[in-house]
């Protein structure tokens, strides 16, 4: 692979131990991926996750002087200031993520503690060069943004911010965003949760990139979030294509390149009831908590939760986890104290897969979110999946259908 | 024209007097335009708070001020619903929404402000108050139909995301947000975004006060009516500040609403798609020299004390607070200076919880929200002999005020020196 | 001498040990970090420990974190594999593979594949382009 | 006394007549116009101080940023409204200033009947918003 002088100064150390270790790093994936040059980026999205590793390598940058060129948007890990004054997380747990916090506050990430930075906080233009990672995120921006970015890992897209390059290959050159897949939903897509289970189907709809159509002509960002967060749950997807939606798929044949599809997948109201019936836990159970944002909340959400919940008490807890800006939002919209009175928590810079929900612990869930029911299994929590108003009236009542 | 059923129930009243009235307006409006259809409109930026030229309407009865003014109407028709397909958020008001004393306004401003932004939000606005709505998410996708008051973010989502919408107006993006419709016309309409004039950029462009000052460039070329450029050039490293930077500068000095950059924006991947087969009207070159042209007029030329420094116009993002507290981390503004950066308040709760509002406290400086020094007006900039810009539409609007003030426009770095001297020096003009 | 076959390097270095065949992706979050053993249920693998062996599969699958925690809690308890041949590399795992420095290769000589079976005590060089199975 | 006539697109409709106001440069919406009496603040209008109220105002279409409607429509709630307007070439912010005030209005002329280079200030216009119809003396004519 080719580097410019500073590129090769950087990896010389130059510019200190800390980037030429994530040149080091970037420059062997480079050659990986045969890639033949360096190329600069604008924006990018580092997927904490306040896990050890995570935390490890920060730290390792870090203390070996690396800063981020390219300021980063970061992903949750959990609200220190909620779960450490309620007592939900350990001495040792609240350092970690205490920890996590310093390190990235010094690389000069910006802690927005949020998955969803390509709805709001982080948002790329069309071709523009980033390097995200978090798994929903990468399908959104190549997608609908028609920006560009590879499916970094966490480590990798750090390691872009500091360097502020990105090997030259995948999803960054034009002849590999072409559709291979014609995905024809023929499913009824009533609501953002079908999106949910549109994007489960990645075992049917196989490797590669797929081209949607059949989809409705209104597509919110709700619904474009859970599609994205799914596919890259049930398999691995860097971009899709929505023809006559998206920016690069004006039409089907654009979308091919004006190739024909190698595969056609029919997606139908029998496969999404399929789907959901083997991922959900049986219904007609009681319930202990229900769990919404994952991915992240928007206000229209929130507001919508709140809107069916106004003047009524729950019976279970409900969380709903969001951006720290959401938040703010909803608090100044009266959205935050009538959840509140109805029992409900909304709690920013969170995620479900953390340990602050330790007291959740083999106990029973319902969530809108295939995503969220996935992660958490491994922390003993187990979920009934259905559609948002189904969740609600659960919380409510205590029983889901 | 044509009206679906739904449409035409709501012009038969079947959902109420206001939805009524704005699907009257937005007839109406058609009608002039000689459109023959109207198109749904799924997100909207409506201009709420109590806006000094509101005063015409001697009321203190919102709703009366608002149907006089923003339906054109003569009863009282109140403003308690919009379209629930419409995602719609407030656009900047005259006053910030947590403080008034600091902008130099009375308690009584403030709380008929805080009463007109309420009554928006009971009808299902999203309060926000900013001119950067896309700094909470409101960001149309490519083809969607949307309104807005801020000819700056009508031309970037024409030109940058793809997605439709005229330079209508602020009674428009009411009634739209209302009935959920918008006469289909114009950029609404696929064949009318086609680029007409071809604008090759020679002047090399690095920070986004260059870009800026591009906008600027053009506005002295372009024609005075709606026209469409596509500008082409060896542009680098090219981000989301320097393209809002550029398009809100064009808005302001044209009447452009759509601006092509090849390799850029989705329409314009090359020259010849960013036509679609038209002719170009007219082609000129933008050099170096009419970047340093544009920016002259802009910047006084008077040396001395500097009164006030105001950083984020269009509203500050993160990373943008994130480089003016990197800055400032350690130094103190000049006595007697009034360092204001303005943002969106979910924004400056994020710089709250990442310290950079306390950096920038400390060195003397304060973030505001929900409004911007020319909006606030003569009440706040009256105090201040000597103003310091880093925006274009800032420094230029404070000119068409009545008011003696020396204005100076500069980047944000000279800017922030300025601050911290508390003097305007020479070296502080922008320059290559 | 054992028999040589050509292969592409995605991480530097040398390792030898005993081969591991995976016709499954593999996901490093779902292996027990105290013993190196695939607990994902259904595995190709499952119950069997990838500690200190070569480990030969298509690629890794999950969410952008996954790989590298996975990794690095095997590779702190010494039971991380010592070198991996991969198929399909893709960012997440040829990242996570560099930064614990655990040498991985792919584009390996199809024979290869017809050749080895689990016990096989395998050689990657993937500073120089090949594995040797002696 | 000469009278000439010219004809576009009628789009709101009502006969009035009145002295005509003509802006061939436009006048900017936002802070171009005092809303209380109509009075033009434009620096660079050569019709600066003049005031639109009852006139039959003649500009190529609207000028600067998308609030230009506004300040017509408060010169409407504030009683200070132009009888009538003529656009040489309609564009969306004029077309919302019109369904704002409401008051006869004919557009889209052609180029050789252009309102703002065929009526100058002081003349005597007749306009029919119905018809598109608009009856010009010119006021050098006339005694």
């Amino acid at each position: 692979m080719y580097l410019t002088q500073e590129q090769q100064d950087m990896l010389n150390g130059k510019y200190g131990k800390g980037t030429a270790y994530a040149m080091k790093i970037q420059a062997a994936i480079g050659e990986s991926f045969g890639a033949e040059r360096m190329v600069p980026i604008t924006r990018a999205h580092v997927a904490l996750s306040n896990q050890e590793a995570d935390l490890w390598f920060a730290e390792k940058l870090l203390s070996e002087g690396a800063r981020c060129r390219v300021a980063p948007t970061v992903n949750p890990g959990f609200c220190l200031s909620y779960f450490k004054n309620r007592h939900m997380v350990s001495e040792e747990e609240a350092s970690l993520m205490q920890r996590t916090h310093n390190a990235y506050k010094g690389l000069g990430a910006v802690l927005t503690y949020n998955c969803t930075p390509y709805v709001a906080t982080n948002i790329p233009n069309f071709g523009e060069i980033t390097a995200y990672s978090e798994s929903s995120a990468t399908p959104y921006v190549n997608s609908v943004w028609g920006a560009r970015s590879n499916r970094e890992g966490a480590n990798s897209a750090l390691c872009a911010a500091i360097t502020g390059y990105v090997p030259e290959y995948g999803l960054l050159l034009d002849e590999n965003r072409r559709g291979n897949i014609l995905v024809e939903v023929k499913a009824d897509m009533k609501s953002d949760f079908q999106y949910h289970l549109l994007g489960y189907m990645g075992r049917k709809i196989g490797n590669g990139i797929p081209v949607f159509t059949g989809l409705p002509k209104h597509i919110g960002p709700e619904a474009l979030t859970n599609l994205g967060a799914q596919l890259n749950t049930s398999g691995a997807y860097g971009m899709y294509h929505i023809a006559g939606f998206t920016p690069e798929a004006p039409d089907v044949k654009t979308a091919f390149g004006g190739k024909e599809p190698e595969r056609i997948v029919e997606i139908t109201n029998e496969d999404l009831e399929a789907i959901l019936e083997e991922i959900s836990l049986e219904g007609n159970r009681e319930i202990d908590f229900a769990m919404f944002g994952c991915p992240h909340f928007t206000l229209k959400q929130a507001k919508h939760i709140a809107d069916k919940i106004e003047g009524k008490k729950l019976k279970k807890e409900m969380w709903i986890l969001t951006s720290y800006h959401v938040k703010e939002l909803a608090d100044r919209m009266g959205i935050t104290e009538v959840l509140e009175q109805a029992g409900a928590v909304i709690v920013p810079d969170t995620c479900p897969d953390q340990p602050c929900w330790s007291h959740l612990k083999g106990k029973v869930g319902v969530t809108e979110s295939p995503k969220c029911a996935y992660y958490p299994k491994r922390r003993g929590m187990d979920f009934v999946i259905r559609d948002l108003d189904t969740c609600i009236e659960a919380a409510l009542t205590g029983e889901v259908e | 024209m044509r009206l679906t059923t739904e449409e035409q129930a709501m012009l038969d009243g079947e959902k109420g007097r206001l939805v009524q009235t704005a699907m009257e307006n937005i007839v109406r409006y058609g009608q002039v335009l000689g459109a023959q259809e109207l198109c749904k409109i799924t997100k909207a930026t409506v201009f709420c708070g109590a806006h000094h030229y509101l005063e015409v309407c001697d009321s203190e009865d919102f709703h009366e001020v608002f149907t006089r003014l923003n339906l054109a109407r003569d009863e009282v028709i109140p403003f308690d619903r919009t379209s629930p397909e419409c995602y719609i958020q407030s656009c900047v008001a005259a006053c910030d929404q947590f403080v008034y004393e600091p902008l130099n306004q009375t308690e009584e401003f403030f709380k008929k402000n805080q009463y007109y932004v309420e009554e928006a939000r009971k009808a299902g606005v999203t309060v926000v108050g900013s001119c950067s709505p896309y700094l909470t998410g409101w960001i149309p996708v490519r083809g969607e139909h949307f309104v807005t008051t801020e000819s700056g973010v009508t031309i970037l989502g024409n030109s940058l995301w793809g997605a439709c919408c005229n330079s209508d107006g602020i009674e428009a993006a009411f009634w739209s947000s209302i009935c959920g419709r918008t006469p289909k016309w114009g950029y609404h309409v696929q064949e009318n975004r086609h680029a007409t004039h071809l604008v090759h950029v020679e002047a090399p462009l690095d920070s986004p006060i260059e870009w800026e000052l591009l906008g600027k460039a053009m506005g002295m070329r372009l024609p005075v009516t709606v026209c469409t450029p596509v500008i082409v050039g060896d542009f680098k490293e090219v981000d989301f500040v320097k393209l809002k930077s550029f398009f809100t500068a064009l808005a302001i000095t044209t009447n452009c609403r759509m601006c092509h950059i090849v390799g850029i924006t989705p329409e314009a991947g090359t020259v010849e798609m960013a036509f679609g087969g038209h002719e170009v009207e007219d082609e000129f070159v933008i050099t170096q020299e009419d970047i340093e042209n544009a920016y002259q007029p802009l910047c006084d030329k008077t040396e001395g004390k500097v009164d006030l420094v105001s950083l984020g116009c269009p509203h500050y993002d993160i990373h943008q607070i994130k480089k003016t507290a990197d800055y400032l981390k350690g130094k103190k503004v000049h006595p007697g200076v009034n360092l204001m950066v303005w943002t969106v308040y979910p924004v400056k709760a994020m710089a709250d919880l990442n310290g950079y509002t306390r950096i920038i406290e400390e060195a003397g400086g304060r973030i505001y929200t929900s409004t911007c020094p020319v909006t606030v007006g003569e009440t706040l900039l009256k105090d201040y002999p000597s103003q310091v810009y880093d925006s274009l539409k800032q420094s230029g609007s404070v000119r068409s005020l009545p008011l003696e003030q020396n204005v100076y426009y500069t980047d944000m770095y000279r800017a922030m020196e300025a601050a911290l001297t508390g003097q305007w020096k020479e070296e502080y003009r922008w320059k290559k | 001498m054992g028999k040589k076959y050509s292969c592409h390097k995605i991480s530097e270095g040398t390792a030898k040990g005993e081969a591991l065949v995976s016709a499954d992706e593999i996901m490093f979050y779902l292996i027990d970090p105290q013993t190196g053993v695939v607990i994902e249920p259904g595995h190709d693998i499952e119950g069997k420990s990838m500690a200190k062996k070569i480990l030969i599969f298509p690629g890794g699958k999950g969410s952008s974190v996954v790989q590298a925690d996975g990794l690095y809690q095997l590779n702190i308890r010494e039971n991380a594999p010592k070198g991996m041949i991969i198929q399909y590399p893709e960012t997440v795992l040829v990242s996570s593979a560099i930064i614990m420095e655990i040498p991985m290769v792919d584009k390996v000589d199809p024979q290869f594949y017809e050749d080895v079976k689990d016990g096989d005590t395998i050689c990657i060089d993937a500073d120089n382009g090949f594995i040797e199975i002696l | 006394m000469e009278k000439i006539i010219l004809r576009g697109r009628g789009v709101l409709p009502g006969i009035v007549e009145g002295t005509a106001l003509v802006c061939p440069k436009g006048i900017t919406g936002w802070g171009g116009i005092d809303p209380k009496t109509g009075e033009i603040q434009d620096w660079d209008n050569p019709n600066k101080g003049r005031t639109i109220q009852n006139t039959i105002l003649v500009m190529p279409g609207s000028k600067g940023s998308n609030g230009w409607s506004c300040y017509f429509g408060a010169a409407r709630a504030a009683g200070c409204a132009p009888k009538g307007w003529l656009f040489s070439a309609i564009d969306s912010s004029a077309a919302v200033a019109s369904a704002v005030m409401q008051i006869p209005t004919i557009v889209d002329f052609d180029k050789d009947e252009d309102p703002c280079s065929r009526i100058e200030n002081g003349d005597y216009v007749r306009m029919d918003g119905t018809t598109g119809v608009v009856e010009v003396t010119k006021s050098s004519q006339r005694q």
